[in-house]
């Protein structure tokens, strides 16, 4: 979701170009009247339910389905076949697991604090428990005098906030305790992800924010670019992995065992299926069913593309052999990377954005890492962390209108306006985006992963680790041919 | 009596029980294995880590015969299941000193 | 689909309130005109289409999409996982030609019997063989003046009647020959499941029901509430269940051979996918996308959520360790309790739902079953029947407009309005529907499967049964790796 | 997508059938104005901009999503099942890394040369790197003043260019060197799907035929009815299936070793999902969310379960027992099947397409192939390739309104009108698809494979050959357990 | 000291288990093998190819056991294995010229 | 010669296979098996179902060596291989009266 003061007009302009000729007249008659809908209005809710389109409420709902899918069993299954088979069956718990609790700290109070009014680091315990949200109340898209149901909004931003902690796992699999993990979720969701979610991505809402200019999250309001979530999700992610993995310790045996994924049949399932569901994420970001939602679909589409490509021709020169391993990884780099960027790109520059992230995940996965001789398993980081960097910062550049970007454009006026594009400008936007965003997540892992270690702790025994979790900690065998 | 165990290359497995057929050798137990020797495997490479692996799947036989067949038998194992290349594996001859078969209760010669 | 001439108006009203302004003016234009809109009118079928939205089309379609997915793959790998893998490829191929069959049998004469006018306990054969169906008929949805497509709606409904004869055979899994089992699904679906559907489901449609305010199913008229079909689909296909393993007796070696699931990663991802396919056949009972559905949308969500960590928590009380075949028995255990309720419950109620669904599937699963030692292989009465009947007896509760639930509203007025909700005449209405469910389809089952038993016969040879069903009924093997 | 001058107006016509009043309002509004729409118009992008309905819209972006999910893991999983272990993940790289490289293809020139205006056999590079596509410009439907934004239509397009090479994999697998396939990929793109697209698909769009009826593509003016790519795609691929396996040659021990599936869970799987996104497929190429693409829907649904019982019966006689490979074929081959005919034919008439091609496809995939001993290994010729033709040809029949069908309708004129059906007329047609695209493909397929054998060579040596490809061309193994 | 190695059916490895038991043989080693004799297995079928196998899945149980042991061992696994249908198996049996148990480095029958 | 069968825990694979190149063993064959003895295996709960599986998985290796190379070898493997713990495993020692290498065809100590 971008969820700046600047770009939002692009959504806002290209609907106006998108909506139904009658839908505008509608719409201009409502702007006419009043401008910007208020909530003092007499009719409020009547205004806003007039404003919502069925063909939006679906988009919502079935992004919402397909970024689920996302979580299980997509990554899931790419986590789990890169596993020893005497773990997969701990890794698959554990996604589904965190799903489960992430979505009941959600509702909870985790959509309250990421999307109520506060202060600009947190929001407030005004809808804990969903209290005031019903089926009759809407929430803001990107454009003027549109809306979607609420409820559609929770449930599609419940999506992110649970498949958030299960990407970390990756970085400690075959390793770490089922309980503790529980625990650094609703901790980490309530310190980390929330608070980040908010400096991101509140804001009062294309009709109201000309009357409170002032009521964004931090990070909005330093104007950084994020579509669908490169800091919020990836960056926060990466960086929450590394920590954990650094904390936690190598695997026994590590370097010295090997260690090959038990079942890539599994990864590739998990990779093809996070490839589908990512439309959701990224195209389901825009809120509507319009031009620019077609927009974040193909560059998600070819930026994907381009990155499973690169990592071949990387490996083909690198090892004379392109891997199967290489092009779902590949896949995965390009889709982190172009999340951010999905709604502002253009498809060609989305494919040099697919290229540069793969060539750079490839350094930090095949590379550094056995170099640093550090533990990231699955490398959230090398992966997520690394190419939500790259992401982050390369919006800034092919965002731009001299590159085919749909730039930014101004919200502090009603209808929404182009604003004018300094890449430069954008560039420090982002890297206030990604430097807070590492800083803050970084140092909360880093108190929640300490205070389990040296609590519940965070490792089985070693007997344990060396029968794998699936028995030591579920009881199970994944298999039993 | 003797238990043969031959280690071969597993796509050698139907040319071996052909020629195995051809000495009138009624029966054998096939096992998957894998093999640690001279033969150097693949190296697979996962995300940059290189693995190669010594341990080379191969197929285990298992054969038991009266001890005047043996020679044959292990000359026609040997025949069928060479390539000349490392790793063809090894045919390797014990003492039987006693065989049943289950659903008679016939025992030695009877058995096999 | 809520099929009771109560709650309608819910739907109807809150349609209202989410339709865009300028339709909503189209539509009272309508009513304005002619209130409810008439067979009669000339204008009839031009009527109609003007009350079509796009959006619900597409809704309904991708919804249909998704309770497939549930069937195949979900369903079979679910079921498939659990069995001993000489036997994975019998489950497969089962769901599979099972869902084949009854989407024949529904267009021949299943949709017919179901949904047009005929007695309280079953329709006619006018639409026989899909005839007066075209792509310029419509279906009516719970709002008055809103449709879609009859196509869209036939094949909607076709997914339900292919997933309900699906659900039955884990009971009775790795013994049953095939053949028999296929008529078997032809028979139970004519003689149970088309006429309950037609008693729970079967109305003249909120523009007609003013003028034939008899012409309803009749559970319908007994005013029970099944959003999504508790009743129809999960006590259905529980109680049959229960029946078939009991008349077909255990499988060789119950109690003694150990028989660990082969694949819980197969398990897993069925499980997973029949998460994601759910909310199509939840939130698009709803047959329109508004908020309605998306309040049917994160019911089945977090219900489901909480179902899973309800079943973890007890299974480390109990067992000192939480697996993930529990997290995912009890993930579907509160899919099936919150199907009856999705379109009624708060998000909140339908979390406390999905803990007690739980706990009590969790008695009957892990406890009541090894007492009593009946053979229902994979549980389908423990999660489907169990699961089913507190759902359908809980929605009596979280409808309650007091719990924040949405009530019944008064169809027999155009256009609807809210009913006053008596949540002890509600239990009696529930409890109608459960009971006539369960005495129906459990005395149809037991002569369908004893009439089968001694003819055909329903087991295979002892020796075919122990070589595995894949091998003895099917000539292939699961895997040859 | 039907592409021809006739049928249109069924699209046409339903639609205005379908179209909300307000919008039917709207729309004669434009058209009672100025008739069809004029690129001359000074409001000509505002005129299409009120002409887009984002139910369309949303419909298009999730079609697509589902037809990348036919691809991959679908695809992938199918075939790759179907082979033996060591060659399980060279099939899953295939697959995947041919629909990254053609989606790189489609968006660089492969759209410009298939759906820009040039001869009739191929278009120009006016819209090459997609210059001139943004989030304002939009795409032409089957309905009079109904557009889509037209990057949905892009990669809609797209997805279809991505699946049709990867079909052909399947008929030399286990023996094919990657490099020179994906080299074969990007010019049997060029020189067999793009014209064969054009010259099917290709037209001015129904405002602007009026105008320009000769601006259509060769087998359009031939009136040859394709609902959904049953020549571009599965001819297509079939044929150039063939072509491959005869020129590479059969596999090593072919005919003496037996070569059973190792996992018939995952072409289960494939099949499943297969059958799942084929909706996006067919019911996706209605380009509109109306009752017509409720009908693709059904029927594509219907011939399936057909074909798969077919398949069942024809082995119970054959061999005496069904077998789930022998369902999941049949239930492609009916998928193919129906694929041409989805828009045209009745449900009924349906089940019998589904029934024929099922049995025509069971002769050439279970005797013939046998008799003449050519090494298709996946059978994309005995399913695609024949199941196409019988489908191409089929439709001629199922399309006669006399039998139910949607004849054609006469876009010549504005409103499109219905046309007078002449089966035997049609069959003409239909015989010049399916022939051209057999002659035109066969040709290019044997050059580029002859090409590639004489210069980088297509098989990997003996020794490759037997370890398996996925050692020896990749390096990995797909399993590990 | 024996060394047997028997071949059987898989689903009798519980019964021939037991039946161990009571002969007070504390451990066995088991293999998953495939078996080729008189025995014919299955034909399956995909799409009209037809395999009829030979190699049927079969268990192979090793025991050790004292010299005076073997013979009631061996009668206890034919009684054990046995269905009377072809393809019941054998008992085969093998001089064991040293047995050691890691754990303890005891040797011999201490060992079993 | 000597045929030695071991026993071992899996994860006791690597530090054998290192002890037995410090002895010069030049190959082994290895197998994936279930053992059943005194060591006890992990409970499992499938839905309130709990088997506790007496076989567990272990490790066989087969060795070919001379007669003398024997007892250096058993040593070898019995230190790589303990752990102390129940469930180490067992090395068997059996009589090996020949030896071929199919490649060559070499009998013998030269087949080894
Ligand atoms: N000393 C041994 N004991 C048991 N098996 C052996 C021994 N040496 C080799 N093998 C088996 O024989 C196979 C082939 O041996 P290797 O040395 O690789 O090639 P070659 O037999 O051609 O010399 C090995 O993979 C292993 O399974
Ligand atoms: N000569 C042999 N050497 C080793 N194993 C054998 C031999 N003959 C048979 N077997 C094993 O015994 C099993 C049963 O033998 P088979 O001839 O099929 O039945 P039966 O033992 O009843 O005669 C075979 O599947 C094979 O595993
Ligand atoms: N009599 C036997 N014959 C063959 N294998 C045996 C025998 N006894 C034990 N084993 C093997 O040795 C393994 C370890 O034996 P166990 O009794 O569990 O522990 P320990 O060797 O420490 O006494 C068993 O799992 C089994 O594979």
């Amino acid at each position: 979701m971008t969820k700046t003061l600047k770009w939002m007009g692009a959504a806002g302009l290209s609907l106006f170009a998108a909506l139904p000729a009658f839908a505008q007249e509608a719409a201009s008659a409502v702007a006419a009247a009043a401008g910007p809908i208020k909530a003092s209005d007499a009719a409020f809710a009547a205004a806003q339910a007039g404003m919502v389109n069925k063909g939006d409420t679906t988009w919502m709902l079935i992004s919402s389905a397909l970024v689920l899918l996302m979580s299980v069993p997509a990554l899931a299954l790419f986590y789990g076949g890169l596993v020893r088979t005497k773990n997969m069956l701990s890794l698959l718990m554990q996604v589904f697991m965190i799903v489960s609790v992430a979505a009941l700290v959600w509702v909870s109070y985790g959509y309250s604090l990421a999307f109520t009014s506060g202060g600009p680091f947190i929001g407030g315990f005004s809808k804990a428990f969903l209290a005031g949200v019903s089926t009759t109340t809407y929430a803001a898209t990107f454009s003027n005098n549109v809306y979607i149901p609420e409820y559609a909004f929770v449930v599609f931003q419940m999506t992110f906030a649970c498949i958030t902690p299960a990407l970390i796992v990756g970085a400690f699999a075959e390793r770490i305790k089922f309980t503790p993990l529980i625990l650094f979720t609703v901790a980490w969701l309530t310190f980390a992800y929330f608070p980040i979610a908010h400096m991101v991505w509140y804001w009062a809402g294309p009709d109201f924010l000309v009357d409170a200019p002032t009521d964004v999250g931090f990070l909005w309001g330093k104007a950084a670019l994020d579509f669908a979530g490169g800091t919020v999700v990836h960056i926060n992610a990466g960086i929450a992995g590394l920590v954990g993995c650094l904390i936690i310790g190598k695997r026994l045996g590590f370097g010295k065992e090997a260690t090959p994924p038990h079942s890539l049949t599994m990864t590739m399932i998990g990779a093809s299926l996070l490839w589908v569901g990512w439309f959701g994420f990224n195209a389901g970001s825009n809120l509507e069913a319009n031009g620019l939602a077609a927009l974040a679909f193909i560059n998600t589409f070819v930026a994907t593309a381009a990155a499973a490509v690169a990592w071949c021709i990387i490996e083909q020169l690198h090892h004379g052999k392109p891997s199967l391993l290489g092009a779902v990884t590949g896949a995965v780099a390009g889709l982190v990377a172009i999340t951010p960027a999905s709604g502002f790109a253009a498809p060609m520059t989305s494919i040099v954005l697919g290229f540069v992230a793969s060539g750079v995940c490839y350094v930090f996965v095949a590379i550094i890492k056995n170099k640093l001789k550090y533990d990231d398993t699955l490398d959230v980081f090398g992966v997520h962390g690394v190419g939500g960097i790259v992401g982050a910062l390369g919006t800034a550049i092919v965002a731009d209108p001299a590159l085919g970007g749909q730039g930014w454009v101004d919200y502090t006026v009603f209808p929404a306006i182009p604003g004018e594009y300094v890449m430069a400008d954008q560039f420090v936007s982002q890297l206030w985006a990604v430097g807070v965003t590492v800083l803050w997540t970084g140092i909360v892992s880093a108190v929640l992963f300490y205070a389990l270690k040296l609590t519940l702790g965070l490792r089985p025994s070693e007997e344990a680790e060396r029968e794998g979790l699936d028995l030591s900690e579920h009881g199970e065998r994944a298999y039993n041919y | 009596m003797k238990y043969i165990i031959a280690i071969i290359k597993p796509h050698k497995l139907d040319e071996v029980r052909e020629a195995l057929a051809g000495q009138g050798v009624s029966g054998m137990t096939v096992t998957e294995v894998k093999g640690f020797g001279r033969q150097k495997g693949q190296t697979e490479v996962y995300r940059g880590a290189e693995y190669t692996t010594n341990m080379i799947p191969k197929i285990k036989i298992e054969v038991a015969c009266s001890s005047d067949a043996a020679p044959s038998v292990i000359e026609a194992i040997q025949a069928a299941a060479e390539t000349g290349s490392i790793g063809d594996g090894k045919i390797f001859e014990l003492d039987l000193v006693g065989a049943t078969r289950i659903r008679t209760g016939e025992t030695d010669a009877a058995a096999l």
